[in-house]
């Protein structure tokens, strides 16, 4: 029944992270402890869902860094896109991610119940879809995400201008690694030894990019894939490199991350969208470069071109401390409304949206002691046949 | 980020190059592999990202990765080995 | 690593978790519907509040009356009406007979009340009919009263189905939430996910093939075997349906104040399902079934429930997929295939697809 | 007057209508579900069809269940959900409630299945459920087992309520229209269509104003004392809802194939729902009631029904306006307050406003 | 409880009823059958309402006349009201009489049924309301009546002007009675000794205009109210005509219809309509200025001039005598499909349909052989308290 | 052909002076009375028939038809009493 999924389930193997697990103690110098920075919030995802946090030693710690799409938007472009959805004959579309996100003026689901016409896709190409099967709506598509999902909205793009459709468009928020990456690193008040890099953005910008942090910084990095033995390799790589006083960018995750990266994806992403001169990230504040916006000659399929967009500025809710907990200077518990305030059902933060969100996994899958945890996943005698 | 998923090309349609048609586990979707280099064949692995292939899936990569993590569990083998019969040495002695 | 500050935060939350739930929301979204957080929070804040009574159980699949008879309720709204292994009629009829299966009842009869909408091809009423009483024969139980509402076209999703079922004991067992005792066995009766995948995929509108079929069957005779060789071994009974073996799981340990843990690599799913869950990043424990059963099984029974369940045609892939525990309470854990541990908790709405 | 060919027609039209219904709709249309013909039709060609079994009741309040017990069902769609007098909370209670009633049972307990449009406003949710609990207490009944679905919006009106009710035979008396006999008194308990032109004025359309108030009430208490009073002389009971007395009473002429001839002047219509009839050409006989019932009564305990009927909050209007006789067999007829007759037949569809 | 209704009741009043029946009675002259024909269709809906036939002597036959608006617009016009319901944006509003009125492609009930948006209105006023209401919507009015409705069309139309509102127009259906009369008078095949003339379209058209009726063809007419002791003294006054051996035009119903009509409502109806030069008549065919249009300079709302209308002609089904039942050829029960493949549920005809019509009144409220009926009614001993 | 029904007017609205409140048995609806004279007032009774005004109902012409009707009842009565006195009379002859 439980047919293996290649690629896939030889990185879930017990034995192995056992194995490796030993490996990673060895590697900790006694007494030091190790705080490395997992960018994407796929790999926190990963963490949780599979309880990698149990093969790490205490000295060990890994801090979720800012690489979730969902969680960096701001709240006003949440409330900027809802009022897109509100305009006469637009469809908006969106991938399931964004339903949940509050805004000043609620969530996308909220929109919906007040009587938006607010659609689920699985892929760009769906809005497109949508848009050639609605000529009398005018269909957007609220593109999010990284280098990984931006080559799919220009591609999309590209296919909309091919096919002539003109009632397309793209609300853009797709944001790029580096700067943030940067802002964190040249945050003062922290401390990290070392970066488990992003293993699907890579994919696109290659591993060129992440240089500088070797270089600069003095900080290793290893590019890492999303399965939990890809991540336990990525914390063993990052420990021999401190062990052997070397900061170097390695690529774990080689089956997929070409070291040059996607050379096709990044010319459809320069081909139809620039770097804006700054956006906004929730919890980190404006951050220069950080994000792309459809080139004017795409102003045809630029909603922020095609209607009025009101731009506010919502303010975090005082008690939201994402910022701290995406530029990992806080682990989620230690946000002030963590589990109490702000929970799934009532998020404050982004950070407890997404599943992605380092808050939202921690509570789903932390949120309990761990040591009791472990002791109630000891089988008791005769449980088992 | 960017929930990425393995999966094995089925057939490249004839009439639309860009789309071929992907299985995950038994589930088939059309994907659009025009972000890749068009050398792809039926039996090649891509990773897919939101309906698109974002790579092909390198299986020499992949195979001496899987070597890496396998050598791992040996070593691991062997010193537990090897610790096993320094205690029995030491015990001995 | 759990330091005392940390511990301080859990047990501020746990004291937030026991709070009278409170519905913040002035609408009602489709997260209220979805059998997660947002549904219970409704029911308790707004549907127990009011309708307040001994005898309600709006957590269980039905309530007992008068310790005779179960008695249970569920409206179908499924989209598409047809789809894969089955349709909006054969599910209404098996849901409800299911409801009160798990009650550990014979059902008796069953009422049906249809809302359709104006504009309705009266081919697929009529298709719709046959199948229920298709499967009210297979589940030995007559339809022998109903209502039809007819709205204004765009007040409906062509046929809605409400059905209520009467069911009566016939064994002095009362299995329920409330009889689960640590150490008790979880298993399931088959792979899971199946039904919801079928549906979300059926709708077509994410565009993916697969050869998957609804569930949907009739669990009266199956649990007929359960009781009559567990007896009172057999604790509990639940039909992961909406929310799935999770949200199902998680209602039981909130009750008991017991934990379900469970082993990820126990779980039976079908390549297909899980292929799907894997592309659209959903996790199939919070897929809905509506041919299986959760049951709560005491140590000593595991084995013969096992085997009367694999007996059925039913219960075939019926496997043990974790066990009971006295602490932490309230909590479902899993013990994962790579060897770690998660607790699995409730959704607030529907598992939706996503990209990160 | 009737000559021998009239006579040959009426026979041929006769046979016609003893012919097996048979629905000619391709499409479900408003008319369906307005408890007229076409829903008549509907009811026998596909939900009969389909479900045929002995306890099948379809156009009776209830079925009765090992004759112990009586299992009835309804889905409330009213628009709109709040109006003069009620709502459609205390309606799906009410409602239910009486068609238990009108089995001559005492209601043990109710289900509520809820289909919530996305949007609907949480307050007024809990407005519903507020008056729910307040019918039910009336009605010394417990809502014991619900289900909340939420649709997306445009695929409801609001809210749905399905309501079913399980109640138990205190009496030995089986009221039903099988026990209806030549002679019997017909009864109504108060004035008739009061909810209907309520629901139809309080949608605004119309632009007419008038004091009226749905008459949305529980009637357990009422036939309680009733049976208590009349025991097996009172043969049968309804409750005149959807097609109002007209419709019911040519549901019993059909089943018993005896007349029902009505006074007209007898008949007790408020000045407003007169007024509003009149105004808008519709005859208030087919106009909903939801707290009124019809009883058949032998003729010897007429006058008994009569006083425990007057003793009675709800029922101190109530009125023989007729009998039953046993020829011609199957229709309605109605002595008009001009002296003259009539056949008061089955409508299609719903009374609809006219000019001509 | 039930308290009298002014102008109503006192008209339907049981001994008055046997008191005139006598006079009635005494009136014929003895061996000869009497057949007068109610011109109008709720005349007929009367007489069945309330049983008014059963004061009848055997003698007197009353013949249902073409007077009802419902049952004489033909199938292609049902069909043309449908086709401009089902154009984009367009809102219909209708009279609820016209709702199961089948056309070639079934009735409004269908076209909703199949996604039309179709209003029931009480008033034509309230069609206009929809109008201003929906300003991004066409309403269209589907005007039906004789010469008592058009007035009201015309006011609302005069209104629509006043207000200025762009997007209401009117799809006229106003058929006048006079030409219809005239067509049946004509008729070779009908003998009828009087009339029962139309009591509501005279409020507004008066008495003159049936004078030719009395003068050329020596018939009785008699202007009759609505309720039924006003039919039955109508008939009291035709039979005394011909007893006296007069024929002219009589108003039995004078409290409500002053002789020379409504000028007012007639300036209306001529300011904004004009006539015909032929219409189509279910079953009575093509008659030349019958009916009303919308005259040119109100063609802004005319919804034959805004949109394109098919105007296709549909031929009756073959079994249909609905012809034969509107010149009173043939009483209802003399169709050949009469109650056995055309009933109100199932209608070939549309004089099955309208309360009014002939058919579905006969049908609903004196399907059954009278003797029988009066028989049941007796009320047996004991039945009443 | 053509529902008309007997009502009551209530008021005559300042601001609208075609619109009145009209009063049917106890159920009110402002009725267009622009097809009538502009004699109207509170008191008179009008023929209704969808939503406007067609007649002012002639309250000196109703009494005359009903006074009509009553003398034919009384004609009637009379007759009978005439006829019983007859049969009387030929039962005494
Ligand atoms: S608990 Fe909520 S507010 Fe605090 S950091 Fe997490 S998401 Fe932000
Ligand atoms: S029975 Fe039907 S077809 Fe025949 S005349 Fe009447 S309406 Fe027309
Ligand atoms: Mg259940
Ligand atoms: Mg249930
Ligand atoms: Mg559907
Ligand atoms: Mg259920
Ligand atoms: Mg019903
Ligand atoms: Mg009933
Ligand atoms: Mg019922
Ligand atoms: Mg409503
Ligand atoms: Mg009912
Ligand atoms: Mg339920």
């Amino acid at each position: 029944m439980t047919l293996a999924m290649r690629f896939v389930d030889e990185y879930r193997d017990a034995d192995k992270a056992r194995a490796l697990a030993a490996r990673i103690a060895d590697l900790c110098e006694p007494g030091r402890d190790y705080k490395f920075m997992e960018v994407c919030g796929g790999h926190t995802h990963t963490i949780y869902k599979h309880g990698l946090e149990d093969y790490l030693p205490e000295a060990v710690t890994l801090v979720h860094g800012p690489g979730c799409p969902v969680c960096v938007i701001p709240m006003g472009r949440v409330d900027d896109a809802i009022h897109l959805a509100e305009q006469p004959d637009v469809i908006m579309t969106s991938f399931g991610d964004m339903m949940r996100v509050p805004g000043g003026n609620g969530s996308f689901f909220d929109a919906t119940a007040r009587g938006a016409d607010i659609r689920m896709v699985y892929s760009p190409l769906d809005a497109l879809r949508i848009a050639r099967n609605n000529p009398d709506k005018r269909v957007i598509f609220m593109a999010i995400g990284f280098e990984t999902t931006a080559p799919s909205t220009a591609m999309t793009v590209l296919r909309a201008q091919a096919e002539g459709l003109a009632n397309f468009s793209v609300f853009c928020n797709h944001v790029t690694i580096i700067p943030a990456i940067k802002a964190i690193l040249d945050s003062p008040d922290l401390r990290l030894d070392g970066f488990i890099g992003p293993g699907h953005v890579s994919t696109v910008i290659g591993c060129t990019p992440y240089e500088f942090i070797a270089r600069d910084y003095g900080k290793p990095l290893v590019v890492a894939g999303f399965e939990p033995l890809d991540i336990l390799q990525s914390v063993y790589m990052i420990l021999r490199q401190l062990a052997e006083n070397r900061s170097e960018v390695e690529n774990q995750y080689s089956r997929v991350v070409p070291w040059e990266g996607n050379l096709k994806a990044i010319e459809a992403i320069t081909t139809t969208m620039e770097t804006r001169a700054y956006f906004e990230w929730r919890g980190l504040g404006f951050i220069s470069h950080s994000a792309l916006r459809m080139r004017e000659g795409y102003a045809a399929y630029d909603a922020e071109h095609l209607f009025a967009v009101p731009g506010g500025r919502v303010a975090d809710p005082k008690a939201c401390q994402c910022g701290e907990v995406l530029k990992g200077v806080l682990k989620p518990w230690e946000c002030k409304v963590f589990g109490t305030a702000c929970t799934p059902e009532t998020p404050i933060g982004t950070c407890m949206v997404s599943s992605e969100g380092a808050c939202a996994a921690y509570y789903n899958f932390g949120r309990f002691s761990r040591e009791r945890v472990k002791e109630a996943t000891v089988r008791p005698q005769g449980a088992r046949p | 980020m960017c929930l990425g998923i393995p999966g094995e090309i089925v057939e490249i349609l004839p009439d639309r190059p860009d789309l071929a048609t992907v299985d995950v586990s038994g589930v088939r979707r059309a994907i659009n592999i025009g972000l890749l280099e068009d050398d792809l064949e039926p039996g090649d692995w891509i990773l897919i990202h939101v309906g698109f292939a974002l790579s092909k899936i390198d299986e020499d990569e992949a195979r001496a990765a899987l070597a890496f993590l396998e050598s791992i569990g040996e070593a691991y083998d062997e010193e537990i080995a090897a610790l096993r019969e320094s205690m029995i040495e030491a015990e001995k002695g | 690593m759990t330091t005392a500050r940390e511990q301080q935060v859990l047990d501020r939350i746990e004291r937030a978790r026991r709070r009278k739930a409170h519905v913040k929301d002035e609408h009602i979204t489709l997260c209220h519907g979805a059998g997660g957080k947002a549904t219970q929070t409704l029911i308790e804040a707004v549907f127990l509040d009011a309708f307040d009574n001994p005898a309600l159980a709006p957590l269980a699949d039905g309530a007992v009356i008068a310790d005779t008879h179960a008695f249970t309720t569920d409206s179908y709204v499924v989209t598409p009406l047809f789809f894969p292994g089955g349709d909006i009629g054969d599910l209404a009829v098996n849901g409800t007979v299911n409801d009160l299966a798990m009650c550990g009842a014979r059902p008796v009869c069953l009422s049906a009340g249809f809302i359709l909408e104006e504009g309705f091809p009266v081919a697929d009423l009529r298709r719709i009919t046959t199948s229920m009483a298709a499967a009210a024969r297979t589940a030995g139980v007559h339809i022998v009263t109903g209502d039809t509402k007819v709205v204004q076209r765009g007040k409906a999703d062509g046929c809605y189905i409400t059905t209520t079922g009467l069911g009566a004991f016939h064994h002095d067992i009362r299995p329920g939430a409330r009889m689960a005792r640590p150490g008790d066995a979880v298993i399931v009766s088959g792979p899971v996910g199946d039904h919801g995948i079928t549906i979300m995929l059926a709708r077509g509108e994410l565009d993916i093939e697969a050869d998957t079929v609804s569930d949907t069957a009739a669990l009266a005779g199956l649990v007929d075997d359960l009781l009559t060789a567990c007896g009172p071994h057999l604790h509990t009974l639940r039909d992961p349906t909406r929310g799935g073996v999770a949200t199902v799981l998680n209602e039981i340990t909130a009750t008991t104040q017991l934990a379900a843990v469970l082993d990820e690599d126990t779980i039976p799913v079908r390549p297909a399902v899980r292929g799907a869950c894997e592309l659209l990043g959903i996790d199939p424990l919070y897929v809905a079934c509506e041919g299986r059963l959760l049951a709560l099984v005491a140590p000593e029974a595991t084995q013969t429930a096992l085997s009367t369940l694999h007996a059925h045609p039913l219960g075939q892939d019926a496997t043990v997929i974790g066990h009971l525990t006295d602490d932490p309470p309230g909590l479902v854990l899993l013990r994962t295939t790579f060897g770690g541990t998660r607790i699995v908790d409730l959704l607030v709405g529907d598992p939706l697809p996503r990209i990160c």
